[in-house]
């Protein structure tokens, strides 16, 4: 049995692939820790071996008696602390770096399910456990989980985010080597979590426009939404309203909205996300609230992203997703802001309501 | 201070029979109990600290669902609560006091009226814990909440309320059950000026759980008490 | 050793006089933070109502519990307890309360490549 | 080191030790003689070590085969148990409870724990903590992960959650009143002389393990506590469904766990610091600062949790202080391995079975700390979190770590403990087979994470089938390396030759009393006199 291994050792390399821009410069830092570490364990070593070698008992005890030496302690604190400072800074720096999408990138949706992923492209197209992306891209994802936390990991582009319940996390990369690569969910979520992975299918931009154009059978997510939009009755109160029952949704995307507690949130696809699961969690000014239904398991998270795709295709500022997930979508600010949002929540002893 | 220092047990404190056999001196015995109650106090603090640190990140999150919930929070009957807490604090030093002093029948007397209002904050906390069932704001047992739009959050809130005050009524039901055992020892004479660090440590104990409600009471009460 | 150099109890009775005045006290506080809860002060409700907390249980604990007698290491126990406290509180709130700071626009966000790339 | 006033231990020893002085199921089920619970401890963590490992050879038995060999669950809970049952029931309790429960009374001149009747009921909470574990096990056992990660953990799962959580939370106070007994006892138990500055590095390690349990523990028994109640009730402080954060539990979690290593590691540190200094016959190299890292661990190690939430969403700027802060407390875990080796430096070294387990123990915890930089470091971290990376990590320190000073302790003071030595030779092999079958298991679990391979899978990509086949054959080699010590250990209480107080020539109070000691260890208060680790005047004795 073991003979029959020996091709499969051979075969498969000991270096990691590196499939993504992100994966050289992680690489670098991965193999500076790993030579100093690899330096320190063999001085380690040598001083011990040597040490139990040199001072090995013979027939009688002779040992001197040293105390200590402050200057060696201070030399062998501070030196290595140098030394991790770099490894710190060096890290901190790349994933500062790391959190922040290029305005260009093209986005993807995620939903994390036990025990799938579900993938969602633009131009509405979807596939599982599958991931399609043109190679020299930026690409972020926008990552929802209907259950447990998951985490999405693909090892050959040195990424990794939870996907958490309840909110969007994102997380991006861009694929700079075609070829087939390993999706995990690195988080544990149950029985088949061990089945939970699937496969990254770097292309060349050509074959990816030749596969793009294949999908999308039902119209772009953000005909989708609108499909979901007209089947839940959403269009007749948020779209047609004339009594001011409930805001119109048109232009409304990314713009701020003033609440009834007089607080002012952005409507970033957090906040659409959370009026449609639980529209009483925030009031827009001058409205009631349980006028509109809980749409908390009526709609999966993949519902939520076509639904809001389209009212994101709703706002003149932000042009609907356009065919083709190769094309570039607009940008999506919605961390800056979610962070204006949040800042506002966060402000202590705000005016409360009633 | 203006406090009274009394040199009480001789110097021959060793022959004290209550003095266990593993210590020298009654003195190292007395430091030992009463670092132990404060280590163990520690523990409690952050026992606590758990669920203040949950408090204070929800809080953050969810001002206007927390303030909102003040409406269903009886003030009279919490600060009611908290005003026989600290009563039950002062008799409980006072009891200690006659400890110190082999004053045998004040600390009996102020041991049990200890108990007493032990017992009466935990009553009054029974008619508030019935009082939140009957308005079905028990998380998990069908909760309904007004307004509407802090149900959800409401519930973080009104789950923490029953973990924080029903730990805190659970120490509370531990302490009448160790000032059960003060009472019974002391009727038996076992405390003297010689010996009286149980009192003392039961007594620390007792005065933490107060300090833990002290702070529960406006977190849990007074948030948005205002209109 | 401090164990073994005295063989004393050294025992500090309090007065009934300072315990019924502490008491006094920390009834005349409840009263105290209820009334402020009622008025509207915005952020400052929180505020005074936690300081007059954290009086109302220094009072308990230095008197009551009589952390004023005890020894420098019971109080540096004390200490300990609430500065570990507050570590938990303090590191958990700054990830609360930083995590979605906003991104300043960096001069590798239209880098077409992304950020790593030269 | 200390002057006693009379007895010459050899007579001594002849007479009645704290093993004879009683007989029956009685003496010690009912016993506050902290070497008897100690012993009680050693008999059932040892137990739980071996249902552990029983765990650990099966699902190494399920990842030979890439699609595995079990169904999922079973793999599942597998894994789940043996990390429950390593971390509570071996890891946490294995050096304070056994080999410090035993000897900080006497390494500090005591009579006993400040506390005899909590130590015991310490090992009683233990004993029922474990009981409520085993009954999830023989139920069908818990899939959650050692970790309890809501909202899988509080609403997902099917398993006996419950019993687990609270087996956990009971155990958790077992540790909380251990530490709080070695408090207690190092601050107001030590003998005339004693003074801090004199204390072995031993009883300094595990004091600071003191702090870390009682400061910790609590927490993660109110949070298994929230998360219990959240289980019953079907919602809760952590449930998404009604706006909880999950990443709070996470937080609460490893404020107690990630401390919580160090409980897991620091008492091993003071071990490897006794062993060395023995068998190097020479005071431990700069004793300060080998005391002090102990502290500085303790408590640099309450601010580095928020490693584990790197890949969670964090805020970014937390995750770069919480970076920082781990590699500082990489410093002192640096100072004392620095240090141990420079011990041996002009010393007359020895290699018994002791000193081959902190030869063991110092490799193999270097490259434990070394590998987790990587893991400290925020970009690496992202690519290696969740993998057999930091299993590979964790397993070198805890098991390269941990076991291997427990193993190095037990053959150290055994004959303290039993009176009796242990045959040599079998004692040298099974150390070596410990190393060399440790080293096979995990090492090829570095390049396994390196190369991507998730933790907690029961099936994996083809590719990685041989380094799984080479893990899970050093897992055997190690399991075997297990078995030998308790077969000659069990062997040696009988039949072992007789050992006197002081086989190995060691400074320190312990040696200076029979094997097995008295009950009260000590007929006379010793009075101390010089520093920990005087070997200069013993090796006259020895020479």
């Amino acid at each position: 049995m073991l003979a029959s291994l020996l091709p499969i050792v051979a075969a498969a390399s000991l270096i990691a692939d590196q499939a993504s821009e992100q994966a050289g410069p992680v690489d670098a830092l991965f193999w500076f820790i790993t030579g100093v570490s690899a330096i320190m364990t063999v001085v380690i070593f040598a001083s011990i071996c040597f040490f139990a070698y040199k001072y090995r008992r013979r027939t009688a005890v002779h040992a001197t008696q040293i105390e200590g030496s402050n200057k060696l302690e201070l030399t062998w604190s501070i030196l290595p602390f140098l030394v991790m400072l770099v490894m710190f800074g060096w890290g901190a720096d790349l994933f500062y770096k790391a959190q922040n999408p290029p305005t260009n990138a093209m986005e993807v949706f995620v939903t994390g399910k036990q025990w799938m992923w579900k993938v969602q492209y633009p131009d509405g197209s979807r596939e599982i456990d599958a991931l399609h992306v043109p190679v020299g891209t930026p690409v972020k994802l926008t990552m929802a989980s209907e259950d447990v936390i998951h985490s999405f990991s693909v090892p050959a582009f040195r990424i990794r985010h939870d996907v958490i319940p309840g909110h969007y996390d994102s997380v991006w990369f861009t694929p700079n080597k075609p070829g087939k690569y390993h999706l995990f969910c690195t988080e544990y979520c149950g029985n088949q979590h061990a089945g939970m992975t699937g496969w990254v299918y770097v292309m060349e931009p050509r074959e990816y426009a030749n596969w793009a154009s294949g999908g999308g059978g039902q119209g772009t997510l953000a005909e989708q939404g609108q499909a979901l939009f007209q089947q839940f009755g959403c269009a007749t109160c948020h779209l047609l309203d004339q009594q001011g029952r409930c805001p119109i949704l048109r232009g409304i995307y990314n713009k701020p909205v003033q609440l009834d507690d007089g607080r002012t949130v952005i409507a970033d696809d957090a906040y659409l996300r959370e009026s449609i699961l639980d529209p009483n969690a925030k009031i827009v000014a001058g409205f009631q609230p349980d006028v509109m239904p809980h749409f908390k398991g009526q709609v999966t998270e993949e519902n939520v992203i076509q639904l809001i795709a389209y009212i994101k295709s709703l706002s003149p500022s932000t042009p609907a997703s356009q065919q083709g997930g190769g094309q570039p979508t607009p940008p999506t600010p919605s961390r800056a802001a979610r962070a204006a949002s949040q800042a506002n929540a966060a402000k202590p002893g705000q005016a409360v309501p009633r | 201070m203006a406090d009274t220092v009394v040199p009480a047990g001789p110097e021959t404190a060793v022959e004290d029979i209550r003095l266990k056999h593993h210590f020298a001196t009654s003195a190292q015995q007395m430091d030992a109990d009463t670092l132990g109650m404060w280590t163990f106090l520690i523990t409690e603090v952050l026992f606590f600290g758990g669920m203040f640190t949950a408090y204070v990140m929800y809080r953050n999150m969810y001002l206007g669902a927390f303030a909102s919930t003040s409406q269903y929070m009886n003030v009279v009957l919490g600060g009611t609560n908290t005003a026989v807490l600290i009563c039950s604090s002062l008799t409980m030093a006072l009891a200690v006091r006659a400890a110190q002093l082999s004053n045998r029948r004040h600390q009996i007397l102020f041991l049990i009226l200890t108990m007493i209002f032990g017992t009466a904050f935990l009553v009054i906390k029974g008619f508030e814990y019935h009082a939140k069932w009957v308005e079905h704001l028990v998380p998990g047992f069908g909760f309904q909440y007004e307004p509407a739009q802090y149900a959800h959050h409401a519930q973080i809130l009104f789950f923490l309320y029953f973990a924080m005050t029903g730990m805190h009524a659970l120490h509370m039901v531990v302490g009448l059950g160790l000032l059960t055992y003060l009472v019974v020892q002391a009727y038996r004479r076992v405390f003297s000026a010689n010996y009286f660090v149980p009192v003392e440590m039961i007594g620390l104990y007792w005065h933490f759980v107060d300090i833990v409600w002290i702070f529960l009471f406006p977190l849990l009460y007074l948030i948005g008490h205002r209109r | 050793m401090s164990a073994h150099t005295h063989a004393h109890l050294h025992v500090h009775i309090p007065k009934v006089r300072t315990l019924v005045l502490v008491w006094l006290a920390l009834i005349c506080l409840t009263g105290m933070t209820t009334a402020v809860s009622y008025l509207e002060l915005g952020w400052m409700n929180i505020v005074i109502a936690l300081l007059i907390a954290v009086s109302k249980a220094s009072m308990v604990a230095w008197i009551f519990m009589g952390v004023r007698h005890t020894t420098s290491l019971t109080k540096l126990f004390v200490v300990a307890g609430l500065v570990w406290l507050g570590i938990m509180i303090l590191i958990t709130a700054s990830d609360y309360n930083t995590r979605n700071w906003t991104y300043q626009p960096m001069p590798w966000a239209n880098n077409p490549a992304g950020g790593l790339s030269k | 080191m200390a002057t006693l006033t009379h007895g010459a231990p050899e007579i001594a020893a002849s007479e009645v030790n704290y093993l004879n002085v009683e007989h029956g199921w009685k003496s010690w089920l009912f016993t506050t003689d902290h070497k008897r619970i100690a012993v009680l401890y050693i008999v059932s963590i040892t137990l739980m070590f071996f249902v552990g490992g029983f765990m650990a050879v099966l699902f190494r038995i399920n990842l030979l085969e890439p699609e595995g060999i079990f169904a999922a669950e079973t793999y599942n809970r597998l894994f789940s148990m043996h990390g429950i049952i390593m971390v509570f029931f071996f890891l946490v309790p294995s050096i304070p409870a056994t080999l410090a429960n035993f000897l900080i009374p006497i390494m500090v001149g005591a009579k006993d724990l400040a506390f005899p009747r909590i130590n015991l009921l310490s090992w009683y909470l233990y004993v029922i903590g474990a009981f409520l574990t085993m009954y999830a096990v023989i139920r069908g056992g818990v899939d959650t992960g050692w970790t309890f990660y809501t909202p899988y953990s509080s609403t997902y799962s099917n398993s006996y959650v419950l019993a687990a959580a609270f087996g956990v939370f009971v155990a958790g106070f077992s540790s909380i009143l251990t530490g709080l007994n070695f408090i207690v006892t190092v601050h107001k138990m030590r003998a005339p002389g004693m003074s801090w500055s004199r204390l072995p590095l031993f009883v300094w390690s595990n004091y600071a393990t003191g702090l870390i349990q009682v400061l910790g523990t609590p927490v993660l028994a109110i949070t298994l506590l929230l998360l219990a109640f959240e289980r019953i009730a079907h919602v809760g402080i952590f449930d998404p469904n009604i706006g909880g954060d999950p990443i709070l539990f996470q937080h609460l979690f490893w404020f107690y766990s990630h401390p919580a290593v160090y409980i897991m590691i620091l008492p091993g540190m003071g071990v490897i610091s006794e062993i060395v200094s023995c068998f190097s016959r020479k005071r431990v190299f700069g004793y300060n600062f080998v005391a002090f890292s102990s502290m500085a661990i303790a408590v640099l190690s309450f601010v580095v949790w928020g490693h584990h939430l790197f890949v969670t969403g964090q805020s970014v700027y937390t995750a770069i202080a919480f970076s920082f802060l781990s590699m500082v407390v990489a410093v002192p875990s640096a100072i004392k391995v620095f240090n141990w080796t420079a011990t041996m430096y002009k010393g007359s070294v020895s290699f018994d079975t002791p000193m081959l387990y902190a030869f063991g123990f110092i490799g193999l915890f270097t490259i434990g700390g070394l590998t987790g930089l990587h893991l400290a470091s925020l970009s690496t971290d992202v690519a290696m979190h969740g993998t057999y990376f930091v299993v590979a990590h964790f397993h070198y320190v805890m098991v390269g770590g941990m076991v291997m000073a427990f193993m190095g302790g037990l053959h150290f003071w055994w004959p303290k403990i039993t009176g009796r030595m242990y045959p040599e030779a079998w004692s040298k092999f099974a150390a070596l087979i410990v190393f060399i079958g440790f080293n096979l298991t995990f090492f090829p679990q570095f390049i396994l994470g390196y190369l991507g391979m998730p933790r907690r899978y029961h099936a994996y990509p083809p590719e990685f089938q041989a380094l799984n086949v080479l893990s899970t054959a050093g897992a055997s080699i190690l399991g075997i390396g297990y078995v030998i010590p308790m077969i000659y250990l069990i062997w040696s209480l009988k039949n072992g030759p007789k050992a006197g107080p002081n086989p190995w020539g060691a400074a320190g109070l312990e040696w200076q009393i029979p094997s097995p000691p008295t009950t009260f260890n000590f007929d006379e208060t010793p009075i101390v006199t010089e520093e920990a680790y005087n070997y200069g005047p013993l090796e006259e004795v020895i020479g």
